[in-house]
């Protein structure tokens, strides 16, 4: 019994493995993920920037929150998306897994990006400059560069297949060490923590932001799902060009 | 001579990035066998040569040895001996230090110390100058050294002529001569012929894949 | 003496024998520490006081530059002259053999850095009490950014311009050192319990030493092939 | 188009285009700048005033040191693949063509610097009277940099680990300009006159570019012999 | 054929730190002449090459070209085309940007395009890949490339059948048969033997210096 399943998921893995299949399937999901993702972030946005009430504190700055939090959970999340497709690829040396993680690499480091840049405007009106070194932010920070070492690695190999063997190994040493990394950012804030600045728990946001704030986190998740999908499939194009039914796309 | 074969290639075939390099490669070698891969700039000996040596694994087929599929365990390597473009010799030790440290990763041959092996490869008036004040050919000469240091079955090596003056390569003759004697099996690539007869000739060009 | 006993030993033996002869192998990351300090009165102010505040955190970002400047040349050299595939191909275990390599890069550099620090925190004005957790902190610390930085010099054997490209995959993972080992001085300096940051630091340096050798002989395998 | 007209820019355009290619080639120093810059925080203090103290120093040494990290490359990538030797026996004025590859090192390091430097600033609370001094100083101390570290890379380019060497060698020679440099954007901070302290590193600058590449000729054609 | 000598060795010496290689070395090479250097390894022959490009400086004696002693002026430059055992090829590039930027350093032929010079040189196939995925013999007639491009009358060449297969072997033949018709000179070191006619041996070894 649990050999038949066991024969199941690696039967479905191998399905799943190629590129070909990878392709063709997520073609007919695009366009579905596409409207949903488009209409969650147009419904949160309306409904967060136009019918949540006003923060007491912050006035109406805190509405980037609709923005910057979905940002920043995803650019963590990435993270671990990218490491899992990577310890996938290497265990079951499957060809799309590697794929999956070369695509996630700059999607993440964007939305890291991103989260460092909305963090940086909400923190002029919140805290007077654009930039402090508080332990989330600089956690974020070092999130980013270990994008960009992945990044950078991918690019500079000549050959594919070990370009992503090498980013595979460098994203699971990279997960092995965040919460290391994590928990000594914490551990250094803590021991300096300025009295001047607060970052107070999600815990006091009102509920009539979190509603419109939890479409967006699903908006942007889903949108997450689409540019990956996207990046991918760019991805398998550049690799498999010489394939007969890559050929056979374009004619 | 042994009947089994050693090495067996069965079926070999290399892509790199999806691109097909050769294919159908299938040969069997028995103990005392010498073998040349010969073929035209570019189609694929070195990569060959590194694919016997593990470094890098075929894309279909496979590689045995003593009738088991090699994949870089210590057993293969052990009955192995390596020489490729780079002689792999710190140019900044002496030839009899380079000598020391192969000692140290590799299993020596009874009877034969760095000084005779040093001798035996034609560098006894520089055993003991750094290696970055010789030339080219005595480079060659001291990463050829290991060869007659070494207790290894199965020789690869990757065009040892280079460099060679003509010395040197009637002594590399008479070295093979020995070695295929003694039951071991090379395989060189070269574009130049050896003199000693019997070498089995492998060309590597009828085994390009088609779409190439 | 039979060579199976001496393989690791055997490739520590050649390292520092070339780092010997090369005679500059041991000096440079010693005076690259002992110069980059040296820049901080010049580029930042001259004032005691301001220096020893800023001394425990100078000395240790220091001092990770000099290690991973020495690195690329950790597996790079022995590539360019073809012995690192000698290395590979070799039937022991690759990873002690990594590992002879790792403690080869520790005593050329992290060893005279840590030897040399307090004369640093001297020049910079470190109050006494800071010397121990320095000088302990730097020893362990130098020694996760040698195992840490192989497995990045692994990965970057074969390309080009590895050096900067090095510092990019390393230098996250050297932070957790960095936080630990400053911070301890820091502490000691202000007459709190700095042992159990150092023992932070211990814990950490054990993970890695247990772990990253095994990274560093798989990220070399994949490196080699550019 | 004759080729006489284009021998520099054709140096110029291979340089920079196996930048490109390498693709690392200029985003790395600019990472090693702005990875450098947040280990200070992380080691020294992340106290904003503690740190608009430091920060002029800070930049300046970073820059100094991501500079000199891509140095080393300069000649030496040429020199392992021959393409060294074709320069030297190319019948074209050697300095000029050595002045080319300056400007690429420059262009690669350099600049992507100074334009990234008004951002740390930002990160390292400099105050808002510092950031002028700051880019031009950076823009023309950078230059100088690659103008004389371009000297200790043609001295130290066939030596087997040059890397630590050059930095040995080029650091003194930079102190001037780190120390103009450092003390404008720290003059400008604390409202006093920093015009004259630029107009020095304006000088110094002339200087090098004057004497530089001659002096980096001459240097390469005795490296090159080890 | 001109009779007056345009590269003239005279009582040319060398010796590295005061360690004498060679002594009394005199030859006179008139346009259209092909000269070998051979040698056992380690005789000189790389140092000689070298001492003819200006890279190193004789200990005694002199070069002269045209009749003037060669000093590394533009003049002789322009008209020498070196190769040595490095490709001086940038791996980052192709081999069609690779000429080209040859061509900024060095006077082209007339009549000539990259495109025609790289077909020459047998690379058709791969003019527009990165040269670091190319194979060892590829690289070297990368390398090679540049003699049909370059305009110069001295070629100095150092093992430039290293790597080759035949068929490259063939075709650099025919090359030095073309620059010795035009009035070129070729001095080369090789230990193996050109099939191509009159060509003039320097048995390096005779000048070995005395105390070695
Ligand atoms: C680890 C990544 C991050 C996560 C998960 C995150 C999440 C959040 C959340 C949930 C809030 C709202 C909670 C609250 O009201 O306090 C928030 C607020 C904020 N975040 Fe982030 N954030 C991250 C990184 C950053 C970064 C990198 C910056 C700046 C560059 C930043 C700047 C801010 C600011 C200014 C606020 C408002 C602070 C306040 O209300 O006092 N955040 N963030
Ligand atoms: N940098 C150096 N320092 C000191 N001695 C050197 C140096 N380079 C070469 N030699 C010595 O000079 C001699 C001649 O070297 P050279 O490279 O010219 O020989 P070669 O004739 O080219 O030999 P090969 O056929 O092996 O290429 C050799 O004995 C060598 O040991
Ligand atoms: N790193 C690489 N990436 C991509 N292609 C490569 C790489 N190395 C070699 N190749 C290609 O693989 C083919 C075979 O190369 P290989 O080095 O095995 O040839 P070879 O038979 O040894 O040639 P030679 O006689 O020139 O040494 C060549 O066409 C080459 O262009
Ligand atoms: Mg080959
Ligand atoms: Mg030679």
């Amino acid at each position: 019994m649990w050999q038949s399943i066991l024969k199941f998921i690696q039967k479905w893995f191998h399905r799943f493995g190629s590129p070909r299949w990878f392709y063709q399937t997520t073609g007919k999901w695009l366009p579905y993920l596409a409207v949903i993702s488009v209409g969650l972030l147009v419904l949160g946005s309306i409904w967060g920037l136009g019918f949540a009430p006003q923060d007491a504190r912050q006035g109406n700055s805190y509405r980037i929150i609709f923005i910057h939090v979905p940002i920043s959970v995803l650019a963590m999340i990435g993270y671990y998306v990218m490491a899992a497709a990577g310890a996938v690829a290497l265990i079951w040396k499957i060809k799309i897994a590697n794929m999956v993680m070369v695509s996630a690499a700059p999607l993440g480091a964007a939305l890291t990006f991103l989260a460092l840049l909305t963090g940086s405007i909400w923190g002029k009106p919140t805290w007077g400059t654009y930039w402090v070194w508080d332990a989330r932010i600089t956690s974020m920070l070092i999130l980013f560069f270990l994008y960009l070492g992945v990044i950078a690695l991918n690019q500079a190999f000549t050959s594919r297949d070990t370009a992503y063997k090498a980013c595979a190994i460098l994203s699971l040493v990279g997960t092995v060490n965040i919460p290391i990394i994590y928990k000594s950012v914490d551990w250094w804030y803590t021991l300096h923590q300025p009295a001047t600045i607060k970052l107070t728990g999600a815990s006091s946001i009102h509920p009539d932001m979190l509603k419109p704030l939890i479409v967006m986190i699903l908006g942007f998740y889903c949108f997450y799902a689409l540019v990956l999908m996207l990046n991918t499939r760019t991805e398998i194009l550049a690799r498999e060009w010489r394939s007969s039914w890559v050929r056979g796309l374009s004619q | 001579m042994a009947t089994t074969p050693l090495l067996e290639l069965q079926n070999l075939a290399f892509e790199r990035d999806d691109w097909p390099l050769f294919e159908s490669l299938s040969i069997a070698l028995c103990a005392g066998d010498v073998m040349q891969i010969s073929g035209p700039n570019g189609c694929g000996k070195t990569t060959l040569l590194h694919i016997l040596t593990t470094l890098h694994s075929p894309s279909y087929g496979s590689v045995l040895w003593r009738g088991e599929a090699i994949n870089g365990s210590a057993i293969y390597l052990a009955e192995l001996a390596f020489i490729g473009h780079q002689p792999g010799v710190k140019l900044a030790l002496t030839a009899r230090e380079n000598m020391r440290w192969c000692l140290g990763l590799f299993a020596p041959r009874k009877n034969i110390t760095i000084d005779t092996a040093l001798d035996s490869a034609g560098l006894n008036t520089c055993k003991d100058v750094p290696c970055s004040t010789l030339s080219a050919g005595q480079l060659r000469r001291v990463a050829l050294a290991a060869l007659y240091l070494r207790d290894a079955t199965l020789w690869l090596l990757d065009e040892p002529l280079t460099a060679l003056d003509s010395d040197a390569i009637a002594d590399l003759e008479s070295l093979f001569e020995t070695h295929r004697r003694a039951g071991g099996i090379i395989v060189f690539s070269s574009h130049q012929a050896l003199s000693i007869d019997g070498v089995r000739n492998l060309a590597l060009a009828e085994f390009t894949a088609k779409v190439h | 003496m039979h060579p199976t006993n001496n393989s690791h030993t055997g490739i520590l033996q050649r390292d520092l024998l070339v780092a010997i002869r090369q005679g500059s192998d041991f000096l440079n990351p010693l005076l690259f520490f002992v110069m980059t300090t040296t820049l901080v009165p010049l580029a930042v102010s001259p004032s005691p006081s301001q220096l020893a505040v800023i001394a425990p955190g100078m000395i240790w970002i220091t001092a990770l530059l000099a290690t991973l400047l020495a690195l690329d040349g950790i597996f790079k050299d022995d590539l360019a002259d073809g012995s690192l595939l000698q290395i590979i191909l070799s039937p022991k275990s690759l990873w002690s053999l990594v590992l002879a390599k790792v403690i080869a890069h520790w005593l050329k550099t992290g060893l005279p850095i840590t030897l040399m620090a307090p004369l640093l925190g001297m020049m910079l004005s470190l109050p006494g009490e800071g010397y121990i957790p320095l000088v302990t902190g730097l020893a362990v610390g130098t020694a996760c950014f040698s195992l840490i930085g192989a497995v990045g010099a692994a990965l970057t054997v074969a390309l080009q311009r590895g050096g900067v490209l090095l510092s990019l995959v390393v230098m996250p993972l050297y932070f957790p050192v960095l936080i630990f080992g400053a911070s301890s001085v820091q502490r000691a300096v202000q007459g709190l319990e700095y042992l159990p940051v150092l023992a932070m630091l211990g814990a950490f340096f054990t993970f890695t030493l247990l772990t990253g050798p095994f990274a560093a002989a798989a990220a070399l395998r994949v490196g080699i092939n550019g």
